[in-house]
């Protein structure tokens, strides 16, 4: 072990004698630089290490040849060599990366950059007060250099802010220092922690300008627009060392001082950093220079750092925890987002579409992104599980609201900024030059993410029995990402075949219905890859991400596993979603329905687990506080997902945009996740009531009534090919909603076979339409018909996928119709029932145009040379028309199982079986008679009509010899534009975009707000310092309740 | 009880000076003000039994501090005078 | 005016919360604490008559080394703002008077003995009040009085720093050696402790105060230099 | 506690001029004038830190007589306030001069010491 005053001998030594370097040996200058800045890096790691596998004891360091306190000691412990550790990396990694900038500037630049790291280190290592405060001053006075690396009138100004506002806190702190001294005739830290506090007021009111002065480098909101500024101006790989290293430094300092103070104190700085975090990511909506969004970014998170420790006295032994892979998460992210966004060279994030002509850096700022909103695998995921679980257990539910909307609010810009760079043009940007020196360091922070998170999973005790192995095998193919489609796509379908394969014999109960939609669905749907040319960049990482996390939620064993399976699905489906051409927009309101339902869930877990031994799913079995709150928390978290309405704004466009295959794997599977929470849900926990009388599930079951209508009646009322079908989607989901809601046999056993089927036939349209869509290049249907001739085996497909959907006779569909009205007539639900049987009827209306506007009619002109549906999108659908045919005429195949499954749970009420015939309570049904009976009538009026169809008058498609002007544009005057108008004109007012339009006022409102609180920061230095003196008045004003 | 009257007029003159070392309109003024209020308190700090600071007040507080005020606010005039 | 009012009232809340610390205070009759500590056994520790001395090169020597690196990072910051004007621009014109004679005779006599002034001061400084900053600020001074009455002299830039940088790594090297032959860093029982209060007791302080007087007056001297040639910057 | 006393003045004092200086810092629109602000800032904190270090009729912490040397610690003034001053003032020195550079160099940008005019960024 090297001793840790080698790291600050090494590092003066050498900046010292950087002096003595001339011009020309800047080389040489940097060289040693990076060696002395390699080699601090070295011991402090070692002695991590140390801590880590050899359990060694801390050591104190003294200076002088005295004990303390009559000699300043420092103190080199696991914290310590940890944030050392975090502080030099950030120093090396940074001086590779401005290496060309520094050779520039020259040996002044070096030792610069060699003093803000020494004074860094110390100020994590040292015990004695005052020798905080000269170091303090040290980084603070190299940071006002680093600044002024690139000098212009930009960075300029706001280095003389930065020096103002350090000089005021500075001088701040030393005043409270001295009086410090004063009362205790000490300056040693561990001292001051012995003393804890004297019945002198002025002693608490010394304490109290210490650690405000510390709380003020830590850049409180609203007293911060110098750090802002310093953000933004900075040279961004400078940036990233303040706010990686900085930023870190002052953390740990906040943390060695907290015990000083009072818990009031630790309250009200708890405060402060709920405030910092929101008011920061609120101000960050409307920013779009990358940097000083980044500054927001940075802010807010230290904010939430803040706020871990000022609930210290909550959170326990696991403060250090949680704060620590936030930490070390938003270390690495911040460094690593800065460093790109130098590279790219951009100050607004439109152009940021440019960085999509590097995959290595798209791949590492997406990663960041991932990684800053903490979402798994990365560390910040299993802090944030904790600390709202701690919370939790500790009634403290303001603070989990507080933090659970400020995160949601940086989701907002930074997923906004990721759709860019990935979707907004950037033919006409010229690309950015890339040097390994800078790259590398990136990559080595991203590679970082990866291992730190796994080594946080491997150290919590509920996160290592998390198997990794499904979004291993995701990742893994990355590395193989440069294969041909077909190699990769059939490597995918192998390694879900055998994972199924694996896992199929520990499936049971309703695991294994929804492992069968998820995975069998999986391979089916992504049978239609092949359809795909060339390489297929981005695709099969994130479809594996996403039924990785789709087998995740099958298989977890605790509520963490879940959650985390939960974040891993949602994941990949953003960016399966966002790969749609004009998906930026929708991949966004995705991604932020998931994340607010995911906080939601987040939040229900956390308050399901208050009181219980463990974490296991079997918990929300026996809720010991407020059942009902963790009910509807999980349950609106699910609802999210299947997009009840309400919720549902984000379904349409993020269906309808995306890829042919894509559909129907977000469609018809990733829906089935939220039905899969609902059914956990409601075994679970069975029905709660609100204020003891008012049953959740039955409310439930009017919101599933309402939305099969409203689903509908949208998808009716849809131009949109693909759109339809996802409205229609919304009204499924609501049916099985209603159906679970009914908590009965007949309910479940309909909700459970029209998830299946939903499946088969949502998928089945969606390929078949994805086709025709492929072939005809528009989703209008008004701009398609006809297309029977040239397609006829795309038509079979929808014609039996409409079938199935509407509910007729003979398929499955209606199978699970059936069942339903039955189950309705048990519950007594006559109003619901009334609306589903409404909705039922709507579902006729869409599914007739579906097929009347795109098959039948007149071929377009431009479609006369139109080719049937590529082969492999063809193969998944008569794969699924073939099974739904089976079940069809033997329908207790698929019903008898699932009945045997639900049996347990709901004993009574379900189905007598005799071969195919059916009774319940209300009746007899035998598929295998239907399906013959109506085959037959159906072949009877076809041959009908084949044999009268000559009489047939064929109509213009833009005929408008009827109208009395020349129609403004040439669809209003065809006759499948605005299909059912009738229908619009009488119940139009209800499919007006209202629930649209309340969540973008909820949006655009958020942003205002913003836009109205930056204004503080006006720019000018003077009103900042008395932003901090304003501050330090109300902070203590609130600390002290008075004068 | 001559040196409490000696701090009072100290203390006295030192808040003047640094009042007009903010106050006056004209810059020389107010940087030799500053300077003042610093060589004052280098005075007080000998009645405190503290020469050393007082020493490096005198040198370093008001002495080079003053010299590059005055360095810097002669270059920014000429700078103004140039243009 | 407005805004002044609200200055004030922020201010006058600012002199409210500070007035505890001036209404808890106490006159004190004895030392307590460290203090104590120092006065009565730096005479044996230590060795330097000058407690203040004791106080700054050995016990907070680490505080000093920090002190001096502020100085080294000021000098260089402002050196990286001048950095563009590697080229010399000649200014024949004084800083803030004209160079007369007189100034330039004066100064031919003055500055050798400011300096030897400065070094008396660091030298002596575990002896008597002053020591390596006075004595460096001393020096410093010496150079800016050179600088104002003959504006074209040039001086030697490397020689600054590598005055600069020797004194700073010597610095850092005693300390080091401090670890080897005494207790700890900046130990100053590395040399023989001397009888008390003569010019060599004290061990390593009036070395390090040697090297502290040389590095800031190097550094100073620095910041006036470099203030000086920074008349034209773009 | 004894308001009449020179530490107690003193301390006063140095609280006034530490207020005066954020005043200055606070309201004046020049950053020259700004800077002076800062420097009296330091004074003042410079001064409270002496006068609390201050014991009432005591010598300064310079044993350079014989009966100093005992029994130390009921004859001096405390060295330890003594020598933080000295640090802060030179930490006060580093920090002035960079921020006059500073100021110079703004100057050069805009030709105008305003404080005001140097909020090209915001928000």
């Amino acid at each position: 072990m090297v001793a840790p005053i080698y790291i600050i001998a090494t590092l003066l030594g050498v900046a010292f004698a950087l002096g003595l370097f001339g011009k020309k040996m800047n080389s040489m200058a940097g060289l040693l630089s990076v060696v002395a800045l390699g080699f601090a890096s070295f011991i402090s790691l070692e002695w991590l290490a140390g801590f880590w596998l050899y359990d060694r004891a801390a050591e104190y360091i003294y200076t002088a040849g005295f004990k303390p306190p009559f000699s300043i000691n420092l103190l080199m412990g696991k914290d310590e060599a940890l944030f050392t550790s975090l502080i030099n990396i950030a120093g090396f990694f940074g001086t590779v990366y401005l290496w060309d900038k520094l050779k520039k500037i020259g040996s002044n630049g070096y030792v610069t950059l060699m003093g803000m790291i020494l004074g860094l280190n110390v100020i994590i290592m040292t015990r004695d007060l005052f020798n905080l405060f000269v170091f303090l001053e040290i980084s603070s006075i190299a940071t006002a250099g680093l600044i002024i690396f690139s000098q212009n009138l930009k960075t300029i100004a706001a280095g003389f802010k930065y020096m103002l506002a350090t000089g005021i806190i500075s001088g701040i702190l030393l005043l409270g220092i001295i009086f410090m001294y004063y009362f205790t005739g000490t300056l040693n830290i561990d001292d001051f922690l012995a003393v804890h506090s004297l019945a002198v007021k002025g002693f608490g009111v010394a304490v109290f300008f210490v650690l405000i002065s510390i709380v003020l480098e830590l850049k409180p909101f609203p007293a911060n627009g110098w750090g802002l500024d310093v953000y933004e101006s900075a040279d961004s790989g400078i940036a990233a060392m303040i706010s990686a290293g900085t930023a870190t430094a002052s953390f740990f300092v906040m943390y060695k001082l907290l015990p000083l103070g009072t818990p009031q104190f630790h309250m009200v700085l708890a405060g402060i950093g709920l405030a910092t975090f929101i008011g920061s990511n609120l101000m960050g909506l409307k920013q779009t220079n990358p940097n000083r969004l980044l500054g927001y970014s940075s802010i807010g998170q230290v904010g939430l750092l803040v706020t871990i420790l000022g609930l210290s006295e909550f959170l326990g032994e696991r403060t250090t925890f949680i704060a620590y892979s936030i930490l070390i998460s938003h270390f690495l992210a911040k460094a690593g987002l800065f460093w790109i966004s130098g590279i790219v060279k951009r100050s607004e994030i439109k152009e940021w579409a440019v960085l999509r002509n590097n995959r290595l850096l798209l791949i590492l700022f997406g990663v960041f992104i991932f990684t800053l909103i903490g979402f798994p695998p990365f560390p910040s995921f299993f802090g944030k599980w904790d600390l709202v679980l701690n919370m939790a257990s500790n009634n403290q539910y303001f603070w989990i609201v507080g933090i659970l909307i400020g995160s949601l609010l940086e989701g907002v810009y930074l997923f906004r900024w990721l759709g860019y760079a990935l979707k907004l043009d950037n033919a006409e940007m010229p690309a950015f030059e890339v040097k390994w020196n800078k790259v590398l360091p990136i990559a080595v922070f991203g590679a970082a993410t990866f291992v730190v998170g796994y080594f946080v999973s491997s150290i919590h005790p509920y996160a290592k029995i998390i198997n990794y192995i499904p979004l291993a095998v995701a990742l893994a193919f990355v590395l193989i990402d440069f294969l041909p489609v077909y190699v990769k796509n059939t490597l995918a379908i192998l390694a879900m075949a055998y994972y199924y394969y694996y896992l199929y014999p520990t499936l049971s109960s309703f695991g294994a219905v929804f492992g069968a939609i998820f995975m069998v669905g999986g391979i089916v749907t992504l049978i239609a890859g092949y359809a795909f040319k060339g390489q297929r960049r981005g695709f099969y990482p994130f479809a594996l991400m996403m039924f990785a996390g789709l087998i995740g939620l099958i298989e977890a064993k605790t509520t963490l596993g879940f959650f985390y399976a939960w974040e891993v699905m949602t994941v990949g489906s953003y960016f399966l979603i966002i790969r749609g051409k004009k998906s930026m927009p929708h991949a966004l309101s995705y991604m932020l329905f998931s994340m607010g339902g995911a906080y939601l869930m987040l939040a229900g877990f956390a308050i399901a687990s208050v009181g219980q031994f463990n974490l296991d799913m079997s918990t929300l079995s026996h809720v010991l506080v407020h059942p009902t709150w963790v009910f509807i928390l999980l349950a609106v978290g699910f609802l999210t997902k299947t997009a009840s309405l309400g919720l549902h704004i984000w379904l349409p466009g993020a269906h309808a945009e995306a890829e042919t295959d894509v559909s129907p794997m977000v469609s018809a599977i990733l829906l089935k996740a939220g039905v899969f929470g609902l059914v956990t849900l409601f075994l679970a926990m069975g029905d709660q009531l609100i204020g003891g009388d008012v049953s959740v599930i039955y409310l439930l079951g009017w919101l599933g009534a309402i939305t099969a209508v409203m689903g509908n009646l949208m998808a009716a009322f849809q131009e949109d090919a693909k759109r339809l079908l996802a409205y229609s989607s919304v009204g499924v989901l609501g049916y099985i909603l209603f159906g679970l809601s009914l908590m009965s046999h007949l309910g479940w056993l309909s909700a459970v076979s029209i998830s299946v089927t939903h499946f088969m036939f949502k998928s089945l349209l969606f390929l078949a339409i994805g086709g025709v869509v492929w072939r005809v290049k528009t989703k209008e249907m008004y701009r398609m018909g006809g297309l029977i001739k040239r397609m006829p085996f795309s038509f079979f497909s929808v014609l039996i996928g409409i079938i199935v959907l509407a509910g007729l006779p003979p398929l499955s569909g209606f199978s699970g119709k059936w069942i339903f009205y039955n189950a309705v007539m048990a519950k007594e639900w006559y109003l619901q029932g009334a609306l589903i049987f409404f909705s039922g009827m709507i579902a006729f209306l869409y599914t007739f145009r579906l097929i009347h506007s795109v098959f039948l009619g007149q071929l377009k002109d431009e479609h006369r040379e139109v080719k049937e549906a590529p082969f492999w999108i063809l193969v998944p659908q008569y794969m699924i028309i073939g099974v739904l045919l089976y079940f069809s005429a033997i329908p207790n195949s698929l019903l008898k199982p699932i009945g045997k499954i639900i049996s347990p749970y709901f004993p009574t009420g379900g189905l007598e079986w005799t071969g195919q015939h059916a009774v319940s309570t209300y009746g007899y049904w035998n598929g295998l008679v239907i399906f013959y009976i109506v085959i037959a009538i159906f072949v009877t009026v076809l041959v009908w009509l084949i044999i009268n169809n000559r009489k047939a008058q064929k109509v213009k498609q833009f005929n408008i010899v009827f109208a009395a002007e020349r129609p403004f544009k040439p669809e209003t005057s065809h006759y499948a534009y605005n299909f059912y108008a009738h229908y619009r004109k009488a119940i139009g007012i209800l499919v007006e975009p209202k629930i649209t339009g309340w969540w973008e006022g909820v949006a655009e409102w958020a942003h205002a707000m913003g836009d109205k609180f930056r204004k503080i920061y006006n720019g000018n230095g003077q009103s900042y310092l008395i932003h901090i003196m304003a501050f330090i008045v109300i902070i203590y004003l609130i600390s002290f309740g008075g004068f | 009880m001559i040196l409490l009257l000696i701090t009072i007029v100290l203390g006295v003159v030192m808040l003047i000076a640094a009042l007009i070392a903010v106050y006056n309109k004209d810059m020389k003024t107010a940087i030799i003000a500053a300077g003042l209020t610093s060589l004052f308190a280098s005075v007080l700090y000998v009645l405190l039994a503290a020469p050393d600071v007082a020493l490096t007040e005198a040198s370093i507080g008001s002495g080079l501090t003053t010299l590059i005020f005055f360095y810097v606010y002669n270059k920014i005039r000429r700078n103004n005078a140039q243009e | 005016m407005l805004r002044n009012s609200l200055i004030l009232l922020v201010l006058l809340g600012f002199a409210a919360a500070v007035f505890p610390l001036v209404h808890s205070y106490e006159a004190k009759d004895t030392l307590t604490g460290v203090a104590e500590h120092y006065a009565n056994y730096g005479k044996e520790e230590v060795g330097a008559a000058n407690l203040v001395s004791a106080v700054v090169v050995t016990y907070r020597g680490f505080d000093t080394l920090g002190e001096v690196t502020i100085l080294f990072l000021a000098s260089a910051v402002i050196g990286l703002f001048l950095k563009v004007s590697e080229t010399h621009t000649k200014d024949s014109r004084s800083v803030f008077f004209k160079s007369t004679e007189i100034l330039v005779t004066a100064s031919r006599l003055l500055v050798p003995m400011i300096m030897l002034l400065g070094a008396y001061i660091f030298i002596n400084g575990h002896l008597t009040p002053g020591g390596g900053f006075q004595g460096g600020a001393v020096i410093a001074s010496a150079f800016a009085l050179l600088l104002l009455s003959r504006p074209q002299k040039q001086f030697s830039h490397k020689l600054i720093s590598v005055i600069e940088s020797i004194s700073g790594i010597t610095f850092v090297f005693i300390g080091l050696l401090g670890i080897l032959l005494a207790g700890g860093f900046l130990d100053n029982h590395i040399f023989a402790m001397g009888k008390f209060g003569t010019l060599l007791s004290a061990g390593a302080i009036p070395i390090i105060y040697i090297l502290i007087g040389l590095k800031v007056g190097s550094e100073l001297t620095g910041i006036v230099r470099n203030l000086k040639e920074s008349q034209k910057v773009g | 506690m004894q308001l009449f006393s020179i530490e107690y003045i003193s301390l006063v004092v140095g609280f006034l001029i530490l207020l005066i200086g954020i005043w200055g810092i606070l309201t004046r629109k020049n950053i020259l004038k700004m800077v002076i602000g800062f420097s009296l800032f330091d004074t003042g904190t410079h001064i409270i830190i002496v006068a609390l270090g201050y014991v009432r009729n005591k010598t300064a912490p310079i044993l350079d007589q014989a009966n100093l040397q005992t029994n130390t610690a009921q004859k001096i003034v405390d060295p330890v306030p003594q020598a933080l001053v000295l640090t802060a003032i030179v930490i006060g020195l580093g920090v002035t001069a960079l921020m006059l550079v500073y100021a110079m160099k703004l100057h050069n940008e805009k030709k105008t010491l305003n404080i005001e005019k140097y909020n090209d960024l915001k928000w």
